[in-house]
Protein backbone atom coordinates (compact mmCIF):
# COMPACT_ATOMS: atom_id res chain seq x y z
CA UNK A 1 0.00 0.00 0.00
CA UNK A 2 1.23 3.37 -0.98
CA UNK A 3 -1.08 5.72 -0.39
CA UNK A 4 -3.07 6.56 2.82
CA UNK A 5 -6.43 8.32 3.24
CA UNK A 6 -8.09 8.45 6.17
CA UNK A 7 -10.92 10.81 8.41
CA UNK A 8 -10.89 11.23 12.12
CA UNK A 9 -10.90 12.95 15.01
CA UNK A 10 -7.32 14.29 15.26
CA UNK A 11 -4.52 14.00 12.84
CA UNK A 12 -0.77 15.34 12.84
CA UNK A 13 1.35 16.33 10.01
CA UNK A 14 4.25 14.02 11.31
CA UNK A 15 1.72 10.86 10.47
CA UNK A 16 1.18 12.01 6.38
CA UNK A 17 5.07 12.39 6.03
CA UNK A 18 6.01 9.52 8.08
CA UNK A 19 4.12 7.31 5.52
CA UNK A 20 5.05 9.18 2.49
CA UNK A 21 8.84 9.13 3.43
CA UNK A 22 10.87 6.88 2.28
CA UNK A 23 14.97 6.63 1.62
CA UNK A 24 14.09 6.68 -2.28
CA UNK A 25 12.20 9.72 -2.39
CA UNK A 26 14.18 12.36 -2.04
CA UNK A 27 11.42 15.14 -1.96
CA UNK A 28 8.12 15.73 -0.45
CA UNK A 29 5.90 18.31 -0.47
CA UNK A 30 2.94 18.65 2.24
CA UNK A 31 0.08 21.28 2.68
CA UNK A 32 -1.50 21.47 6.14
CA UNK A 33 -4.70 23.14 6.43
CA UNK A 34 -6.00 24.80 9.90
CA UNK A 35 -8.97 26.91 11.33
CA UNK A 36 -8.37 30.17 10.79
CA UNK A 37 -9.69 32.83 13.99
CA UNK A 38 -11.69 34.64 10.76
CA UNK A 39 -13.46 34.39 8.26
CA UNK A 40 -14.25 37.49 5.82
CA UNK A 41 -13.62 39.79 8.82
CA UNK A 42 -15.53 38.29 11.38
CA UNK A 43 -14.11 36.32 14.35
CA UNK A 44 -14.53 32.30 14.35
CA UNK A 45 -14.97 30.33 17.59
CA UNK A 46 -15.06 27.33 16.25
CA UNK A 47 -15.66 24.95 13.23
CA UNK A 48 -17.52 21.78 12.69
CA UNK A 49 -16.79 19.55 10.16
CA UNK A 50 -19.47 16.70 8.98
CA UNK A 51 -18.38 14.08 6.75
CA UNK A 52 -20.16 11.37 4.08
CA UNK A 53 -17.46 9.14 5.33
CA UNK A 54 -17.68 6.30 2.99
CA UNK A 55 -17.90 8.49 -0.05
CA UNK A 56 -15.65 10.92 1.42
CA UNK A 57 -12.69 8.16 1.54
CA UNK A 58 -13.86 7.11 -1.90
CA UNK A 59 -13.36 10.48 -3.28
CA UNK A 60 -9.72 10.86 -1.50
CA UNK A 61 -8.79 7.72 -2.86
CA UNK A 62 -9.61 8.38 -6.45
CA UNK A 63 -7.36 11.72 -6.12
CA UNK A 64 -4.60 9.85 -4.65
CA UNK A 65 -4.73 6.93 -7.44
CA UNK A 66 -4.66 9.67 -10.28
CA UNK A 67 -1.85 11.22 -7.99
CA UNK A 68 0.07 8.36 -8.67
CA UNK A 69 -1.15 7.27 -12.31
CA UNK A 70 -0.70 10.28 -13.86
CA UNK A 71 1.97 12.65 -11.97
CA UNK A 72 4.86 10.68 -10.68
CA UNK A 73 4.08 10.24 -7.22
CA UNK A 74 5.22 6.98 -5.39
CA UNK A 75 3.65 7.65 -2.34
CA UNK A 76 0.82 9.69 -1.08
CA UNK A 77 -1.25 10.70 2.24
CA UNK A 78 -4.41 12.22 2.50
CA UNK A 79 -5.98 13.06 6.03
CA UNK A 80 -8.96 14.69 7.28
CA UNK A 81 -10.34 15.26 10.16
CA UNK A 82 -14.61 15.34 11.28
CA UNK A 83 -16.48 16.86 14.21
CA UNK A 84 -15.04 19.85 16.20
CA UNK A 85 -12.16 22.10 15.23
CA UNK A 86 -11.15 25.26 17.32
CA UNK A 87 -8.55 27.67 15.56
CA UNK A 88 -5.21 26.98 15.01
CA UNK A 89 -5.98 23.29 15.09
CA UNK A 90 -5.07 21.21 12.15
CA UNK A 91 -8.06 20.36 9.68
CA UNK A 92 -6.05 18.87 6.63
CA UNK A 93 -2.69 17.52 5.49
CA UNK A 94 -1.69 16.48 2.10
CA UNK A 95 1.95 14.92 1.78
CA UNK A 96 3.09 13.61 -1.44
CA UNK A 97 7.01 12.14 -2.18
CA UNK A 98 8.35 11.80 -5.59
CA UNK A 99 12.32 11.88 -6.90
CA UNK A 100 11.34 15.20 -8.62
CA UNK A 101 10.28 17.98 -6.15
CA UNK A 102 8.51 19.89 -8.81
CA UNK A 103 5.98 16.87 -9.16
CA UNK A 104 5.89 16.67 -5.51
CA UNK A 105 4.61 20.21 -5.51
CA UNK A 106 2.19 19.66 -8.31
CA UNK A 107 0.31 16.62 -6.72
CA UNK A 108 0.08 18.36 -3.27
CA UNK A 109 -1.75 21.51 -4.85
CA UNK A 110 -3.51 19.36 -7.07
CA UNK A 111 -4.93 17.07 -4.47
CA UNK A 112 -6.13 20.06 -1.92
CA UNK A 113 -7.95 21.84 -4.78
CA UNK A 114 -9.54 18.90 -5.56
CA UNK A 115 -10.76 17.85 -2.18
CA UNK A 116 -12.27 21.17 -2.10
CA UNK A 117 -14.54 20.67 -4.97
CA UNK A 118 -14.89 16.90 -4.96
CA UNK A 119 -14.85 15.23 -1.25
CA UNK A 120 -18.35 15.18 0.82
CA UNK A 121 -17.14 17.50 3.18
CA UNK A 122 -19.16 20.40 4.83
CA UNK A 123 -17.95 22.69 7.16
CA UNK A 124 -19.90 24.79 9.44
CA UNK A 125 -18.19 28.19 11.06
CA UNK A 126 -19.87 29.26 14.30
CA UNK A 127 -19.88 32.99 15.34
CA UNK A 128 -21.02 34.82 18.38
CA UNK A 129 -23.48 36.07 16.21
CA UNK A 130 -24.80 32.67 14.51
CA UNK A 131 -23.74 29.88 12.80
CA UNK A 132 -23.27 29.23 8.81
CA UNK A 133 -22.63 26.44 6.55
CA UNK A 134 -20.01 27.17 4.39
CA UNK A 135 -20.41 28.11 0.66
CA UNK A 136 -23.53 26.72 0.58
CA UNK A 137 -25.23 29.65 -1.23
CA UNK A 138 -24.42 31.24 -4.36
CA UNK B 1 -36.92 4.72 -0.70
CA UNK B 2 -34.23 6.40 1.60
CA UNK B 3 -32.28 8.72 1.19
CA UNK B 4 -29.33 10.50 3.04
CA UNK B 5 -29.01 14.14 3.63
CA UNK B 6 -25.93 16.23 5.12
CA UNK B 7 -24.93 19.52 6.22
CA UNK B 8 -26.95 22.39 4.87
CA UNK B 9 -29.45 19.90 3.43
CA UNK B 10 -29.76 18.10 6.64
CA UNK B 11 -30.74 21.04 8.19
CA UNK B 12 -33.35 21.98 5.67
CA UNK B 13 -35.06 18.37 5.59
CA UNK B 14 -34.62 18.42 9.49
CA UNK B 15 -33.21 14.77 9.47
CA UNK B 16 -30.20 12.80 8.40
CA UNK B 17 -32.79 10.28 6.49
CA UNK B 18 -35.80 10.73 4.58
CA UNK B 19 -38.21 8.09 3.41
CA UNK B 20 -39.71 8.48 -0.46
CA UNK B 21 -42.57 6.92 -0.45
CA UNK B 22 -43.22 8.07 -4.58
CA UNK B 23 -41.79 5.96 -6.87
CA UNK B 24 -38.98 7.47 -8.77
CA UNK B 25 -36.65 5.48 -11.32
CA UNK B 26 -34.46 8.23 -12.14
CA UNK B 27 -32.08 10.72 -10.41
CA UNK B 28 -33.77 13.50 -12.43
CA UNK B 29 -36.89 12.38 -10.88
CA UNK B 30 -35.82 12.35 -7.38
CA UNK B 31 -34.71 15.74 -7.79
CA UNK B 32 -37.63 17.28 -8.78
CA UNK B 33 -39.33 15.05 -5.75
CA UNK B 34 -37.02 16.72 -3.54
CA UNK B 35 -37.18 20.05 -4.69
CA UNK B 36 -41.36 20.15 -4.21
CA UNK B 37 -40.79 18.81 -0.65
CA UNK B 38 -37.97 21.01 0.08
CA UNK B 39 -38.13 24.10 -2.01
CA UNK B 40 -35.30 24.95 0.06
CA UNK B 41 -32.68 23.36 -1.66
CA UNK B 42 -33.74 25.27 -4.66
CA UNK B 43 -31.64 28.00 -3.19
CA UNK B 44 -28.09 26.52 -2.97
CA UNK B 45 -25.46 26.65 -4.96
CA UNK B 46 -25.51 23.76 -6.32
CA UNK B 47 -27.20 19.88 -5.21
CA UNK B 48 -25.91 16.73 -6.09
CA UNK B 49 -26.87 13.37 -5.98
CA UNK B 50 -25.06 10.34 -5.21
CA UNK B 51 -25.70 6.74 -6.22
CA UNK B 52 -23.80 3.90 -4.45
CA UNK B 53 -21.04 6.88 -3.03
CA UNK B 54 -20.45 8.23 -6.70
CA UNK B 55 -22.20 11.39 -7.89
CA UNK B 56 -24.91 10.59 -10.22
CA UNK B 57 -26.06 12.74 -13.72
CA UNK B 58 -29.80 13.43 -13.76
CA UNK B 59 -30.21 10.76 -16.44
CA UNK B 60 -28.69 8.00 -14.49
CA UNK B 61 -31.18 5.17 -12.92
CA UNK B 62 -32.03 4.43 -9.13
CA UNK B 63 -32.46 0.93 -8.25
CA UNK B 64 -34.02 -0.31 -5.31
CA UNK B 65 -31.12 -0.73 -2.57
CA UNK B 66 -29.19 1.84 -3.77
CA UNK B 67 -27.64 4.32 -1.31
CA UNK B 68 -28.79 7.56 -2.55
CA UNK B 69 -27.09 11.02 -0.69
CA UNK B 70 -28.29 14.40 -1.25
CA UNK B 71 -24.49 16.62 -1.85
CA UNK B 72 -24.95 20.08 -1.25
CA UNK B 73 -21.56 22.26 -2.06
CA UNK B 74 -19.10 20.89 -0.22
CA UNK B 75 -16.02 22.95 1.98
CA UNK B 76 -13.90 20.06 3.26
CA UNK B 77 -10.11 20.95 3.82
CA UNK C 1 9.88 38.10 14.34
CA UNK C 2 8.40 36.14 11.30
CA UNK C 3 10.88 34.19 9.80
CA UNK C 4 13.42 31.15 11.25
CA UNK C 5 16.65 30.05 9.40
CA UNK C 6 18.38 27.69 11.26
CA UNK C 7 21.37 25.28 10.12
CA UNK C 8 22.13 22.66 12.91
CA UNK C 9 22.52 19.35 13.25
CA UNK C 10 19.11 18.23 13.30
CA UNK C 11 16.09 19.48 12.10
CA UNK C 12 12.11 18.18 12.36
CA UNK C 13 9.50 19.02 9.88
CA UNK C 14 7.37 19.95 13.05
CA UNK C 15 9.42 22.88 14.63
CA UNK C 16 9.04 24.49 10.86
CA UNK C 17 5.59 23.89 10.55
CA UNK C 18 5.16 25.42 14.52
CA UNK C 19 6.85 28.21 13.79
CA UNK C 20 5.28 29.31 10.89
CA UNK C 21 1.59 28.30 11.66
CA UNK C 22 -0.51 31.03 13.31
CA UNK C 23 -3.99 31.17 13.67
CA UNK C 24 -4.69 33.86 10.81
CA UNK C 25 -2.93 31.61 8.24
CA UNK C 26 -5.18 29.27 6.96
CA UNK C 27 -2.87 27.64 4.73
CA UNK C 28 0.67 25.88 5.10
CA UNK C 29 2.61 24.22 2.37
CA UNK C 30 5.92 22.68 3.26
CA UNK C 31 8.83 20.75 1.55
CA UNK C 32 11.00 18.20 3.00
CA UNK C 33 14.28 16.76 1.34
CA UNK C 34 15.62 13.45 2.91
CA UNK C 35 19.02 11.49 2.24
CA UNK C 36 17.91 8.77 -0.74
CA UNK C 37 19.67 5.60 -0.24
CA UNK C 38 20.72 5.54 -4.00
CA UNK C 39 22.20 8.19 -6.51
CA UNK C 40 22.47 7.26 -10.24
CA UNK C 41 21.70 3.82 -9.64
CA UNK C 42 24.88 3.91 -6.60
CA UNK C 43 23.95 2.70 -3.15
CA UNK C 44 24.76 5.88 -1.40
CA UNK C 45 26.34 4.88 2.52
CA UNK C 46 25.68 8.44 3.96
CA UNK C 47 26.07 12.04 3.49
CA UNK C 48 28.45 14.73 5.05
CA UNK C 49 27.33 18.54 4.77
CA UNK C 50 29.79 21.27 5.08
CA UNK C 51 28.31 24.77 5.81
CA UNK C 52 29.95 28.37 5.18
CA UNK C 53 27.41 29.10 8.31
CA UNK C 54 27.71 32.72 8.31
CA UNK C 55 27.28 33.17 4.99
CA UNK C 56 25.05 29.98 4.54
CA UNK C 57 22.69 32.25 7.13
CA UNK C 58 22.61 35.45 5.17
CA UNK C 59 21.54 33.73 1.81
CA UNK C 60 18.94 31.61 3.41
CA UNK C 61 17.85 34.75 5.40
CA UNK C 62 17.80 36.75 1.97
CA UNK C 63 15.63 33.93 0.48
CA UNK C 64 13.14 34.60 3.12
CA UNK C 65 12.82 37.87 3.32
CA UNK C 66 12.41 37.95 -0.75
CA UNK C 67 9.36 35.31 -0.19
CA UNK C 68 7.61 37.77 2.13
CA UNK C 69 8.26 40.87 0.80
CA UNK C 70 7.64 39.76 -2.83
CA UNK C 71 5.35 36.38 -2.83
CA UNK C 72 2.56 37.28 0.02
CA UNK C 73 3.75 35.15 2.51
CA UNK C 74 3.51 36.30 6.08
CA UNK C 75 5.72 33.63 7.76
CA UNK C 76 8.61 31.30 6.80
CA UNK C 77 10.96 28.69 7.96
CA UNK C 78 13.75 27.51 6.51
CA UNK C 79 16.04 24.88 8.39
CA UNK C 80 19.20 23.01 7.08
CA UNK C 81 21.28 20.21 8.70
CA UNK C 82 25.18 20.06 8.64
CA UNK C 83 27.58 16.92 9.41
CA UNK C 84 26.86 13.34 8.74
CA UNK C 85 23.08 11.93 7.53
CA UNK C 86 22.25 8.65 6.56
CA UNK C 87 19.91 7.64 3.98
CA UNK C 88 16.07 8.78 5.14
CA UNK C 89 17.50 11.31 7.66
CA UNK C 90 16.08 14.55 7.04
CA UNK C 91 18.01 17.24 5.39
CA UNK C 92 16.16 20.75 4.52
CA UNK C 93 12.64 21.46 5.60
CA UNK C 94 11.22 24.62 4.00
CA UNK C 95 7.40 26.08 5.76
CA UNK C 96 5.75 29.09 4.08
CA UNK C 97 2.24 30.14 5.56
CA UNK C 98 -0.16 32.27 3.91
CA UNK C 99 -3.63 33.06 3.47
CA UNK C 100 -3.56 31.86 0.06
CA UNK C 101 -2.10 28.48 -0.46
CA UNK C 102 -1.15 29.40 -4.26
CA UNK C 103 1.13 31.65 -2.92
CA UNK C 104 2.56 28.93 -0.32
CA UNK C 105 3.26 26.49 -2.74
CA UNK C 106 4.59 29.05 -5.46
CA UNK C 107 7.09 30.17 -2.25
CA UNK C 108 8.14 27.19 -1.00
CA UNK C 109 9.34 25.85 -4.39
CA UNK C 110 11.52 29.15 -5.19
CA UNK C 111 12.67 28.50 -1.24
CA UNK C 112 13.82 24.92 -2.44
CA UNK C 113 15.15 25.84 -5.92
CA UNK C 114 17.00 28.54 -4.84
CA UNK C 115 18.58 27.52 -2.05
CA UNK C 116 19.59 24.86 -4.45
CA UNK C 117 21.59 27.36 -6.20
CA UNK C 118 22.96 30.39 -3.86
CA UNK C 119 23.26 29.25 -0.19
CA UNK C 120 26.94 27.58 0.33
CA UNK C 121 26.11 24.56 1.42
CA UNK C 122 28.41 21.23 0.19
CA UNK C 123 27.09 17.46 -0.10
CA UNK C 124 29.77 15.34 -0.33
CA UNK C 125 27.95 11.40 -1.29
CA UNK C 126 29.81 8.38 0.34
CA UNK C 127 29.71 5.05 -1.58
CA UNK C 128 30.83 1.57 -0.57
CA UNK C 129 33.92 2.40 -3.17
CA UNK C 130 34.40 6.19 -2.70
CA UNK C 131 33.48 9.39 -2.14
CA UNK C 132 32.32 12.35 -4.49
CA UNK C 133 31.45 16.09 -3.87
CA UNK C 134 28.13 16.68 -5.49
CA UNK C 135 27.91 18.48 -8.71
CA UNK C 136 31.73 19.89 -8.30
CA UNK C 137 32.64 19.13 -11.75
CA UNK C 138 30.67 19.95 -15.00
CA UNK D 1 44.99 38.11 3.43
CA UNK D 2 43.52 35.02 4.34
CA UNK D 3 41.00 32.87 2.28
CA UNK D 4 38.77 30.26 3.55
CA UNK D 5 38.12 27.21 1.54
CA UNK D 6 35.18 24.87 1.42
CA UNK D 7 34.11 21.86 0.28
CA UNK D 8 36.36 20.43 -2.89
CA UNK D 9 38.12 23.55 -2.73
CA UNK D 10 39.29 22.91 0.70
CA UNK D 11 40.34 19.52 -0.72
CA UNK D 12 42.31 21.09 -3.14
CA UNK D 13 43.92 23.70 -1.49
CA UNK D 14 44.78 20.69 1.68
CA UNK D 15 43.46 23.14 4.14
CA UNK D 16 40.40 24.92 5.47
CA UNK D 17 42.04 28.43 5.40
CA UNK D 18 45.77 29.52 3.40
CA UNK D 19 47.35 32.75 3.09
CA UNK D 20 48.01 34.83 0.35
CA UNK D 21 51.31 36.37 0.49
CA UNK D 22 50.86 38.21 -2.83
CA UNK D 23 49.38 41.54 -2.94
CA UNK D 24 46.08 41.50 -4.60
CA UNK D 25 43.50 44.25 -4.46
CA UNK D 26 40.51 42.97 -6.82
CA UNK D 27 38.78 39.53 -6.77
CA UNK D 28 39.82 38.72 -10.48
CA UNK D 29 43.31 39.62 -9.47
CA UNK D 30 42.63 36.88 -6.40
CA UNK D 31 41.32 34.34 -8.67
CA UNK D 32 44.07 34.59 -11.14
CA UNK D 33 45.99 33.70 -8.56
CA UNK D 34 44.01 30.76 -6.64
CA UNK D 35 44.28 29.36 -10.60
CA UNK D 36 48.02 29.48 -10.35
CA UNK D 37 48.56 28.04 -7.00
CA UNK D 38 45.93 25.45 -7.56
CA UNK D 39 45.45 24.20 -11.19
CA UNK D 40 42.43 22.24 -10.30
CA UNK D 41 40.67 24.97 -9.04
CA UNK D 42 39.82 25.22 -13.45
CA UNK D 43 38.21 21.91 -13.62
CA UNK D 44 35.38 22.51 -11.33
CA UNK D 45 31.68 23.32 -12.56
CA UNK D 46 31.97 26.95 -10.78
CA UNK D 47 34.33 29.09 -8.93
CA UNK D 48 33.23 31.82 -7.13
CA UNK D 49 34.66 34.44 -4.53
CA UNK D 50 32.71 35.92 -1.68
CA UNK D 51 33.54 38.85 0.21
CA UNK D 52 32.08 39.27 3.70
CA UNK D 53 29.76 36.58 3.19
CA UNK D 54 28.40 38.09 0.09
CA UNK D 55 28.83 37.09 -3.81
CA UNK D 56 31.72 39.33 -4.96
CA UNK D 57 32.31 40.29 -8.87
CA UNK D 58 35.30 39.49 -10.66
CA UNK D 59 35.93 43.96 -10.86
CA UNK D 60 35.36 44.23 -6.79
CA UNK D 61 37.66 45.44 -4.93
CA UNK D 62 39.46 43.90 -1.94
CA UNK D 63 40.77 45.39 1.75
CA UNK D 64 42.23 44.43 3.84
CA UNK D 65 40.12 42.76 6.65
CA UNK D 66 38.01 41.46 4.25
CA UNK D 67 36.41 37.88 5.30
CA UNK D 68 37.45 36.10 1.82
CA UNK D 69 36.17 32.48 0.97
CA UNK D 70 36.06 29.98 -2.12
CA UNK D 71 32.89 28.64 -2.85
CA UNK D 72 33.19 25.80 -5.18
CA UNK D 73 29.06 24.97 -6.32
CA UNK D 74 27.31 24.48 -3.70
CA UNK D 75 24.76 21.16 -3.58
CA UNK D 76 22.79 22.16 -0.64
CA UNK D 77 19.27 20.69 -0.14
Amino acid sequence: MDLLVQIKDSITVQEAVDFVQSPSCGGVAVFIGTVRNETRGKSVQKLYFECYTPMALSEMEKIARHIQQEMGIQRIAILHVSGEKLPGETVVVIAAAAPHRGAAFTACQYAIDTLKETVPIWKKEYFEDGEVWVAAHP
Amino acid sequence: MKVLLFGIAKDIAGAPVIQVDTPVTQVAGLREYLYGRYPRLRELRSCMIAVNKVYAADGDALQPGDEIAVIPPVSGG
